[in-house]
């Protein structure tokens, strides 16, 4: 790969824009068996908490009209786990790692920060919009104050490592959690995480997750992701990793258009693990035959002369 | 992987039997495995969106076969491949069968369970095994390949919920009858039928390997969502379908845990 | 068509409970000619204003992965041109006839209103959530406080027709906007209007429709109103129509165990005229075979038992 | 409806043929309207969503004729739909050309535009009229069909961009020499060409009609996502491209407004 597709984001140098979003490439290795992840521009791995926690019964994910429902709820080892076990087979793979995180309470964000901001890792992505868990997580994401109050607190504690936050996308206004985010001293934002949806099975009755709602992501939701995109980066001035829906080069250059510095690859993992490696090689060329030095030029570019 | 479409034959209005030519993924795959399969050939359409799991049904000179039920969009859409085309599929995915020589093996086998079935009578007669395969089906139209498997059992005992094809009844009492002459049961159906044979050999005292289905997204554990449970001491912990099986220790499952 | 599907909702009786959505399926006439638009339960027309309005300037739709988005900006005839001039044609058809409208003032709302409520149409629909429209329009669907108001002072000048309110589903809690509607006295809530998104074309790099963003419809978005039906339902007491990509009857037989009465189908009319048609006959089987005696016995009647 | 695909034939790198049977369609169509087609043969997928607009290109024997282009998923779909095989269509769609008898007349068409201009041609030329035909493509690869509407035509004039083909330069020159020469212009093709061809009839005030194009959801009136603006004394009035189209007096229209 060229030099066109080098990235920089935070300060840090991403091989190329495209990382795989958290929650849909395990913690890399689950992939690496398949494809040669050194050559993603990053990883963003599922979202770590202080302790280790089951998730959600089963079942937990359905397919939709070109999109899926999960409510995993938020299954990990815990973050001691995490930077013993994985991390060091991790960093055996010459790519950038985000870790995403979450907690229940302002003190556990704070604490995991804390932690990872030790470790060996590139970047943190805190996770305050996943909509699967019942304890205070949904209220970070959907309440302005909460948003402000916690991304200030985790970044107090951040020495080393810079701090992206990801919103959800079930709010009315994603502009004032953006601003919010950004005045708290976020160093960017990533968006978006799941919508919440439903589905039934209309033969027994019940709902197709356990947990009754669940988070919908695929190429369903890109036309919401690349709007609230669009919308983020007309009022921050904070670097923005868009997510949402991406199945192809081309979704990231309109990702790209409306605001986007990087971008992660969620549900595509699940069709085909060679996917993001495809848009990076496809992205290379697409931006050689424009004649596009870097990713960096495409961002925010969209035409909205009328 | 890709490969190409041999076969793509309707044995009756449920199920089809699929050919598909590869090299990469023969050499590679183990009975017992699945892959994760893609149900239409266009890469620029998005619904359905994700692959689907299907059993390794058998492999042979350079081509394996799958055998598959029509239950929704996917598999519906793979019924309508037309052969010649090439399709997408992973690599082979999951654990294995334990593969014994020279004992006496039951395998039990419900609806679209023959699936991976299938190549382990195949496999297990070539390593010498006696092989009885009970295979039950709710109608006749649920008991495929009878000729092909009656060549790679010793003994074949279909049954039928309702007396269109062999023996009236579950698969189950047919084979309750004679588990305790058995040095290993293997299984695959649906769950209340792998539970039943599970108890059985619990009680027996025969070991039991049973292969699950979940649904799945990814089939290569990063997603997290085909938990299974086992019961390991006082503790119950999480497996991933697709990594950790699909094949488990039948008498360890947490059944009233399973989805 | 059996008694089974004859649906009492707000005290008028529908044939059936499938009713075409406003917006896509024009003044009903349209159709006329492809179907025999007598056979629906009812059709919601298009959104009417005081006056004629000329709506957005070209491109004003966009197909999206299993969906479309749409900013036609509420082109319509106006009231006295749709009752004069449309609603005797459409009377000629024996089905209900629903009257979407809107205002950009409550005045305006309460004036259209006023006059529909003497006209011969069956039932008003209120759509404060289209999102297309700059001038105040979407600010009474997404403020709890706007929605009551609105409903309030529509609900008090009604002395005929039940006023159904149409909800946006691009608000954080659905809940509040239901129990906002139920409280200022409307009699059904209608639910969802389109999901927010943005398409932006990659060659020109211009956005895919004029007005920037547009309206989601479409499969694409069915989880969501699943999920927004189901949550109003375990809210309010007024009856609901659910509405949000239905393609087939087991999509109406889904919104129905999440709570809703009676359904309308938007999108899947511009798929094929034969749609709603082939849904109510399919839905008809389906209850006869599963031995349901009306489609009100589906309602509400998920089992959340774990 | 629906109908048997009776042909479906790649012509070069992007353009296809299909020929399809109907009686049904055939007896309602006219010269000039369009049919929004499924793209796929499956019910149970929704991607690509909605019909896609297609000119009628010919119609003939119970059959008619398609001619398309392959820009995107919904015509790439198209493109892999097997002979044989049923496809769903609306009835044909839209208003119709005014057709003229023992008449002068020119068509212009540029590119994919050739579509309902050569069923327009073979008619005109049944009622007895001289049709010469213009015809535009960027490069060789743009003109198809060349026989047979050598066949339905007086003179055929091609032209290309790149000179690959016929004369090199924009089809509106050849065609500016002759306007004269004409009682009625037919036109179909890119927007800016029909702006030209239009200019240059206006100017020598020759009747003109253009066929539009623009991105369609319902065909039939309903959804308002197809406006183009006409000039109507003083006046810009909206049309709906589906149902006032999608052929238009070329003078009128208000080509500075459209999309
Ligand atoms: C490891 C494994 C091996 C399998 N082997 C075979 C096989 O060899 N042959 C075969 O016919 N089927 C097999 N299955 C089941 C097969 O994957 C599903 O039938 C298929 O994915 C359904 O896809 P669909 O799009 O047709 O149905 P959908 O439209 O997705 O669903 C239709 C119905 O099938 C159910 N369903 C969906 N996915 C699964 C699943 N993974 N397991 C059970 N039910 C499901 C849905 O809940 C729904 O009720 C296997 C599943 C697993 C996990
Ligand atoms: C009345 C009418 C008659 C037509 N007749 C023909 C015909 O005979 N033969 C033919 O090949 N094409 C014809 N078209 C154009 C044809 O409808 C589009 O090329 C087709 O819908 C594109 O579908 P797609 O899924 O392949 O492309 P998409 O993936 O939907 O889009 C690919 C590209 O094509 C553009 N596009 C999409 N729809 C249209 C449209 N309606 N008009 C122009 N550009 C569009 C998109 O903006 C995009 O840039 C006609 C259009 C109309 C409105
Ligand atoms: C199965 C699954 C698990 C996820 N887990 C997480 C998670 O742990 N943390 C998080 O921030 N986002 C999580 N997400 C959200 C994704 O990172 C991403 O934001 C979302 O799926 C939208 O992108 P996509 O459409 O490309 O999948 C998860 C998504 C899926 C499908
Ligand atoms: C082209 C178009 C125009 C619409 N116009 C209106 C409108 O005027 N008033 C309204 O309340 N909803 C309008 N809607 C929203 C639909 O009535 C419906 O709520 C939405 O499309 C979701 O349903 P669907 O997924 O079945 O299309 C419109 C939708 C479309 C696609
Ligand atoms: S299917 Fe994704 S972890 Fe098993
Ligand atoms: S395409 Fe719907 S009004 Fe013309």
């Amino acid at each position: 790969m060229s030099d066109r597709l080098k990235t920089t984001f935070c300060g840090i140098e991403f091989k190329n824009p495209v990382i795989t979003a958290s929650g849909t490439f395990g913690y890399g290795l689950e992939y690496a068996k398949y494809i040669d992840i050194s050559k993603l521009g990053g990883i963003s791995v599922k979202g770590i908490s202080l302790k280790e926690v089951q998730g959600n019964p089963m079942p937990r994910i359905m397919e939709t009209t070109s999109g899926m429902l999960n409510a995993i709820g938020l299954q990990n080892v815990g973050v001691e786990r995490f930077i013993t076990e994985k991390l060091p087979e991790l960093r055996k793979h010459d790519t950038k790692i985000i870790v995403n995180f979450w907690g229940k309470t302002i003190e556990e964000y704070v604490e995991v920060a804390r932690i990872l901001d030790e470790a060996d890792v590139d970047m943190l992505e805190m996770n305050i919009s996943c909509p699967n868990i019942k304890e205070g997580g949904i209220a970070f994401g959907t309440d302005p104050k909460m948003t402000h109050e916690v991304t200030y607190n985790v970044k107090k504690v951040l020495k080393n490592k810079p701090l992206m936050v990801k919103l959800s996308p079930n709010v009315t206004n994603i502009k004032v959690y953006a601003q919010a985010c950004e005045q708290a001293g976020a160093d960017a934002i990533s968006a978006i995480n799941t919508l919440l949806g439903m589905s039934v099975n209309i033969h027994n009755r019940k709902p197709n997750i356990y947990n009754i709602t669940g988070g919908l992501s695929g190429p369903a939701i890109k036309p919401v992701a690349i709007r609230m995109v669009h919308e983020t980066f007309r009022t921050v001035k904070i670097p923005i990793m868009g997510i949402g829906g991406i199945i192809d080069w081309k979704d990231v250059v309109e990702f790209g258009l409306v605001g986007a510095s990087a971008v992660q690859v969620g549900t595509a993992n699940f069709i085909d693990p060679e996917i993001p490696l495809k848009i990076i090689s496809d992205l290379d060329k697409y931006m050689a035959e424009n004649n596009i030095g870097n990713f960096s030029e495409l961002t925010g570019t969209v035409n909205l002369d009328r | 992987m890709k490969g190409k479409v041999v076969k793509n034959q309707r044995l009756n209005d449920k199920y089809f039997f699929l050919e598909i030519k590869s090299e990469e993924f023969v050499t590679q795959a183990h009975v017992g495995q699945f892959l994760m399969i893609k149900p239409g050939s266009q890469e620029y359409t998005h619904d359905p969106l994700l692959r689907r799991p299907l059993g390794v049904a058998d492999v042979h000179d350079g081509k394996f076969n799958l055998v598959y039920m029509v239950v929704g969009k996917g598999t519906k859409l793979l019924s309508e491949f037309h052969e010649g085309g090439m399709i997408e599929f992973s690599a082979p995915l999951g654990n294995s069968f334990t593969l014994l020589e020279n004992k006496r093996v039951a395998l039990v086998a419900g609806g679209i369970g023959i699936a991976p079935v299938f190549w382990l009578a195949k496999t297990l007669k070539n390593r010498g095994c006696v092989v009885d395969l009970y295979y039950g089906g709710r109608t006749v139209d649920d008991v495929v390949l009878l000729e092909e498997l009656k060549e790679n059992t010793d003994h074949l005992i279909v049954t039928t919920d309702d007396g269109s094809a062999g023996i009236k009844g579950f698969v189950t009492l047919p084979f309750k009858e004679n588990v305790e002459t058995y040095d290993m049961v293997y299984a695959c159906g649906p769950k209340p039928m792998l539970k039943t044979v599970s108890e059985i050999c619990v009680n027996a005292e025969v070991p039991v390997e049973v292969s699950l289905d979940e649904r799945m997204a990814c089939g290569l554990g990063a997603c997290l969502g085909c938990i299974i449970y086992l019961r390991e001491g006082d503790e119950i912990v999480q497996k991933r379908c697709c990594v950790e099986g699909p094949v488990f220790d039948g008498a360890k499952i947490a059944w009233d845990k399973l989805s």
